[in-house]
């Protein structure tokens, strides 16, 4: 893909994940959840219902403008709390090394070690589904990779030049954490975010699928799909939209990483995981 | 032995091509190489040695490529040549080494292994017979222990080591010319003095021809019989070895023999304040007009801004590139 | 344009100032590295990276520090600027011992001692500007009034030879030779007394050299420094130095004047660095030295260099260095067998050696 | 060598035993967690009934009791007794690992099979049609929910075409598990492609890859004898790591396919509130893990001599 364009699509593709999610409200045609109408139940999509009705006869246009929001909200926070975990254990284990050090190391290599998705589940179980659970649960698990990438940044820049040249002038530890070595790995840390939060989109909408995220009646994207699985035969298109809505939401937040990747952090091209 | 040089270069333009625009990042390069001799190209980084080097032995890659000028092997145009006879050329005839002996050697992959490839590659031998002779050419740049070493990998040899193993991979077919570029750069004095003694003698006995690449030119006038100094991607003064220290005719390379503090000046002459060449080294893309130096030279005149000087013969032997020449 | 090419000044040269105070000491410093180690990981072993070394600094003098990558004088470095904590041994700072401490003040020593990079570009932090890099340390230290803080910055700008209209940007912007006086600037920024110079000219273009090497001996002359110069450019140190210290294997062999150092070296080890630099006059063969550094993790039994060493007899190999012995010129040599190879070294040296 | 296995072997007990105390933390100790969880959907249980419980489960004793026998009993294999079904929990993933083992298998196997040639057709023509047409593909198939392309899999292969059998084990043949397998290893094999391409492009331009064609050998044979090797180094990495993120999937594919695995089991205990099988289950994916992961950095160190003699 040529230099641009997937920053651009991803961006866009974001931005309108974004817009969507802001202005459900207004964007939506009905309500998401209280106006069943058994009437209109199993309609196909039409000039009426865009992306047709379920089995209770709600739009399903209006429930997935709705799980914009509960997908987005998900996907940003919980990347935000596992960002500052990552950066905060990682930028402090490499600054300062020692048993601190062994000891981030280790919570990194307990939390690879159990795959995230079943960390968080496990997590689910005990809180019990809902959006505050699954912030916590998603918030608390993804953090592994963002550590160990500022933990190498911070290895690698704290022998440069100018973070020595720092402490050789008297800074104390924090302020060269935050002036010289965190302004200095924030491009890598944005790119995993970015990708991150499509991570989490994809998690919460698993666990929803599942059972254990957002319950029904609630609209989330995972949840309606959780649904619409078992009129798979009879109503395809209830499974089409939501699930949709996941991978063009996802899809732009891997595109706009990988385009920031370009920009921000041109050498780590081949790591990803 | 003949009039036929062993490699020649004339008018050599090598471009950066860049999206839009491309520049030439070296122009008008032309020189000769006989066989055996020793011949030096000095510069600062920048200037184009390395990339005419990698030009020579074919091995520009994008965004670089050659834009004019012939380089001839044995009288042979090497870039008409079919891609197949070019690669039978490639470290058969022609060998290189390069600066980090670290990056340049594969890291999976043990030493004797690496050297072994060049005698399957260029001498139609099997890995067994290729191992055999790996050993041997271990043993020729006088690597301790050889038949162990063989086995061993990159990261388990020091700088110096490895150095040597980029000597045997290059001398393992027995090349006409050898192209050292920057070969001990990366390296501490004392084993600098043993890199450059080995590859010296050994090239000496097998009439190899040495086209060494520095910035250092003192150590290229101590191994080589002539010097080109390079500027900004052009040739500005080409000499005998043994002269260019004593009565150098371009006001650069005055500048980069009196820039650098010489051991023993200061014992012979006091401590002087070093001359110093004002200014930077331009970008490629920076190039000026005229004569390439003339922003940073202190006897510039209107000439020199406007008009790019030719090469021009001198009297006492050499060649320079400069309107006011000595 | 600065310096032009017209004829070569003599700079002044500082006759020797015996009795001039001490402004660094450094007794019995040893810096040692546990390696290997942990769970399963086979014995712990020492790397002694520097292994008890003695220096003084004179106020307004040069020492230079030279010997092979590895040797260990970039330690000593650290440990003076309260960056490694050494093993065993004194620093004393403008009289004040800075070792003895729990935990060095690194202010306090921060408007002591300084240290000048290797490497311009990856020296300077590449998302702060100019101003701010040198405006960062000068609040840390208590200047805050605007006015000060600006008539200094633009004050040592002009000192190391840049306009103080610069100071809005970015290193990026600068070329090599720009940004290693941005980082001569930063070093001097809080009046330090010792600067560091850490190969300060390797990294940059040969062209540039000269420029570098004269504002540093400007900037000790108009600014009474004292500078610990580390460089293995050979030529760089004779010309930059007052004293010499040569390292090997993390221990001083031998330590003099620069003259001395130079002219009459004393140490076989000398002497190899000093053959080795090629004569660019000549197309004459190297002086090699057989052998390479040892791994400092295993070093040779006997005398560090006595392996490599064209003159080690019995007694080298045997029985380590004997102590550093200072003869009354304050030439020091850590070797066996020094008095007999000087009366070689005069000999040869009238035979040949460098003009 | 070998001193390398057994350390790296060693290595691996504090994480397992850092793994057990967090799922013993998570059920056991969180406050009322067991206890509500034993109820349906957190409704009040008979406080006499609770009672009798917490004693016949051994609830009354202090936490560091409760560990250490919850410990012994593990290093006789024994994961407890199922709430739900009475039975050993040890028996019941016996019975689900040999499913979900074929599952991850049958998908990694899929995801190298097509990524690794993928991603290495792509870097030889950076910027081709091939290299935009896969990279495409895989940044699409890292962006789809598992079960959502599952779903649409099941849709259109089994209900719409009638070639294979929409869900569950059948007779374990090989028929039931192409559709969940396939789903599974979409994203490994984008992520491979995706990373194959990098290593190998990274790798052309390594300096020694300068040093093997100053050598006069083909594009072909660098490749071949240079690039391969080290590729196969970052390659190995991804796959390492994928296996785990896997095992995560595999919960989601196994519960849509109705598939009789671990993962089915780990989802219908959490949802029926089966502690034990619940920690019993985690705990079998945790090990399957590390085991994964410590075979394949014994693997890394015979392909990367660096590591060996670290």
């Amino acid at each position: 893909m040529k230099f641009g364009t997937s920053l651009i699509i991803g961006g866009a593709l974001f931005a309108l994940a974004i817009f969507v999610g802001l202005l459900a409200p207004w964007l939506a045609h009905t309500d998401p959840v209280m106006d069943a109408n058994l009437m209109n139940a199993e309609e196909p999509p039409s000039w009426t219902w865009w992306f047709g009705t379920d089995a209770q006869g709600r739009d399903i246009y209006s429930r997935v403008v709705h799980g914009a929001r509960i997908s987005l909200t998900v996907g940003i926070v919980s990347q935000l709390v596992n960002s500052v975990i990552g950066v905060t254990l990682g930028l402090t284990a490499g600054y300062w090394g020692g048993w601190w050090d062994d000891f981030v190391n280790g919570l990194t290599n307990l939390m690879l070690a159990i795959p995230s998705l079943i960390f968080a589940l496990a997590i689910m179980a005990v809180l019990g589904s809902g959006l505050t659970s699954l912030l916590i649960a998603l918030g608390l698990t993804n953090w592994s990779f963002t550590c160990r990438i500022a933990r190498a940044s911070t290895l690698s820049l704290k022998n440069q030049g100018y973070v020595q040249a720092a402490r050789v002038l008297g800074y104390g530890d924090l302020r060269i954490m935050i002036t010289q070595l965190l302004p200095n790995m924030l491009g890598p840390i944005i790119v995993i975010g970015t990708l991150g939060m499509g991570s989490a989109v994809l998690a919460e909408a698993a666990l929803s699928f599942l059972g254990l995220g957002i319950r029904p009646p609630y609209p989330s994207w995972g949840s309606m799909l959780s649904e619409a699985r078992e009129q798979i035969t009879t109503a395809p298109w209830l499974s089409i939209f939501p699930g949709l809505a996941i991978f063009l939401t996802v899809l732009g937040l891997n595109l706009l990483g990988d385009g920031l990747r370009d920009i921000l952090d041109p050498q780590s091209r081949s790591q990803r995981a | 032995m003949t009039d036929s040089p062993l490699i020649e270069v004339e008018g050599l333009r090598i471009d950066l091509n860049d999206r839009a625009s491309h520049v030439a990042a070296v122009e008008g390069v032309s020189f000769r190489i006989d066989r055996g001799e020793t011949f030096g190209l000095v510069g600062e980084s920048g200037c184009g040695k390395s990339i005419t080097a990698l030009a020579l032995i074919g091995l520009l890659r994008q965004p670089l490529s050659i834009g004019a000028g012939v380089i001839r092997f044995e009288g042979r145009e090497i870039q008409r040549l079919p891609a197949a006879e070019q690669r039978a050329l490639r470290g058969n005839r022609i060998a290189m080494i390069f600066q980090e002996p670290m990056t340049a050697l594969n890291p999976v992959s043990p030493v004797g292994q690496q050297i072994a490839e060049m005698f399957v590659l260029h001498k139609g031998k099997n890995w067994r017979e290729a191992n055999q002779l790996a050993v041997e050419a271990l043993a020729s740049v006088r690597v301790p222990a050889p038949e162990r070493r063989v086995k061993d990998y990159p990261h388990q040899l020091s700088g110096g080591m490895r150095q040597r193993v980029m000597i045997a991979i290059a001398l393992a077919c027995g090349p006409d010319l050898l192209i050292a570029d920057e070969p001990t750069t990366a390296l501490d004095v004392t084993v600098q003095a043993e890199i450059i003694e080995l590859m010296r003698n050994l090239c000496a006995e097998r009439g190899t021809a040495i086209l060494m690449i520095s910035h250092d030119l003192g150590l290229v006038a101590n191994v080589c019989r002539r010097v080109a100094v390079m500027y900004a991607g052009r040739i500005v003064e080409e000499r005998g070895s043994a002269d260019i220290f004593r009565a150098c005719s371009h006001p650069y390379t005055q500048g980069l023999i009196d820039s650098l503090p010489r051991l023993g000046s200061r014992a012979a002459l006091g401590r002087t304040r070093l001359r110093e060449i004002a200014g930077v080294v331009p970008a490629i893309a920076d190039f000026p007009d005229g004569c390439r130096f003339n922003p940073r030279c202190a006897q510039a005149t209107e000439i020199c801004r406007t008009t790019a000087p030719e090469l021009t013969l001198l009297d006492a032997g050499g060649l320079v590139r400069c309107h006011h020449h000595a | 344009m600065r310096a032009g090419w017209s004829g070569a000044i003599t700079m002044h040269e500082p006759a020797a100032r015996p009795g001039d105070d001490v402004i660094l000491r450094v007794e019995d410093l040893a810096v040692h590295f546990p390696v290997g180690g942990g769970l399963l990981g086979g014995g712990r072993r020492l790397l002694r990276a520097v292994d008890g070394i003695d220096l003084e600094l004179k106020r307004g003098e040069c020492l230079g520090l030279v010997g092979e990558s590895g040797c260990g004088k970039s330690t000593v470095a650290l440990s003076i600027l309260g960056l490694q904590k050494p093993t065993r041994g004194r620093i004393v700072l403008d009289g004040q011992v800075v070792t003895d401490r729990q935990s060095v003040d690194r202010k306090a020593l921060a408007r002591i001692v300084q240290i000048v990079f290797q490497d311009p570009y990856a020296s300077l932090n590449p998302r702060q500007t100019v101003r701010r890099t040198l405006e960062a340390p000068l609040r840390l230290h208590g200047v805050t009034a605007k006015s000060e803080i600006d008539g200094r910055i633009a004050a040592m700008l002009r000192h190391v030879g840049l306009r103080p209209e610069q100071a809005g940007r970015y290193p990026h912007e600068f070329s090599g030779g720009q940004r290693q006086r941005i980082g001569i600037a930063r070093a001097l920024i809080l009046n330090p007394r010792i600067i560091i110079c850490d190969e300060p000219v390797s990294a940059l273009d040969v062209s540039i050299r000269a420029q570098i090497i004269n504002l540093l001996l400007e900037l000790k002359e108009t600014l009474g420094l004292s500078y610990i110069m580390i460089s293995h450019d050979l030529g760089v140190v004779e010309h930059m130095s007052d004293r010499v210290a040569v390292m090997y294997l993390g221990r001083i062999v031998e330590t003099g004047d620069w003259r001395e150092i130079f002219e009459r070296p004393a140490h076989p080890y000398t002497r190899t660095l000093i053959a080795a630099i090629p004569d660019p006059l000549r197309r004459a063969p190297l002086a090699t030295t057989p052998g390479e550094l040892p791994n400092p993790l295993n070093p040779p039994d006997g005398c560090a260099f006595s392996p490599r060493c064209l003159y080690a007899e019995a007694v080298c190999h045997r029985e380590p260095g004997p102590s550093l012995e200072t003869r009354p010129d304050g030439h020091s040599v850590r070797c066996w067998r020094a008095d007999e190879i000087a009366g070689q070294t005069a000999l040869a040296s009238t035979e040949s050696g460098h003009p | 060598m070998l001193s390398f296995v057994i350390r790296r072997i060693l290595q691996t007990i504090p994480t397992v035993l850092a793994v057990v105390l967090v799922i013993f933390v998570l059920f056991s100790v969180v406050p009322g967690s067991i206890m509500s969880s034993m109820s349906d959907d957190g409704r009040a249980t008979d406080p006499q009934i609770a009672e009798r419980m917490k004693k016949q489960l051994g609830l009354d004793d202090p936490v560091y009791i409760r560990f250490g026998s919850y410990i012994a009993s593990l290093a006789t294999g024994d994961f407890g007794t199922s709430f739900r079904t009475r039975e050993p929990v040890t028996s019941m993933i016996a019975k689900r690992a040999w499913p979900t083992l074929q599952l991850i298998f049958a998908a990694m196997t899929f995801a190298i099979v097509i990524g690794v040639p993928l991603g290495f057709i792509a870097a030889l023509r950076p910027g081709g049609i091939i290299d935009t047409i896969s990279m495409v593909v895989a940044v699409s198939g890292l962006s789809m929910a598992k079960f959502w392309l599952g779903l649409l899999l099941m849709y259109l292969f089994a209900l719409k075409l009638g070639w294979l059998p929409s869900f569950g084990y059948g007779d374990g043949g090989l028929r039931y598990l192409i559709l969940p397998a396939a789903t599974l290893g979409v994203s490994p094999m984008a992520l491979l492609a995706r990373t194959t391409r990098a290593a190998v492009l990274e790798i052309m331009t390594a300096d020694f890859v300068r040093t093997a064609r100053s050598k006069g050998m083909s594009e072909t044979l660098v490749v071949k004898w240079h690039v391969m090797r080290n590729a196969l180094v970052l390659i190995l990495t991804t796959i390492g790591l994928q296996l785990g993120a896997l095992m995560g999937q595999a919960v989601v594919v196994e519960k849509l396919f109705s598939w009789p695995g671990i993962g089915s089991l780990l989802v219908d205990s959490v949802l029926q509130r089966d502690i034990p099988a619940v920690q019993g289950s985690i705990l079998v994916v945790v090990l399957f893990f590390l085991t994964i992961n410590t075979v394949i950095d014994v693997l890394y160190a015979v392909i990367d001599p660096r590591i060996r003699y670290a």
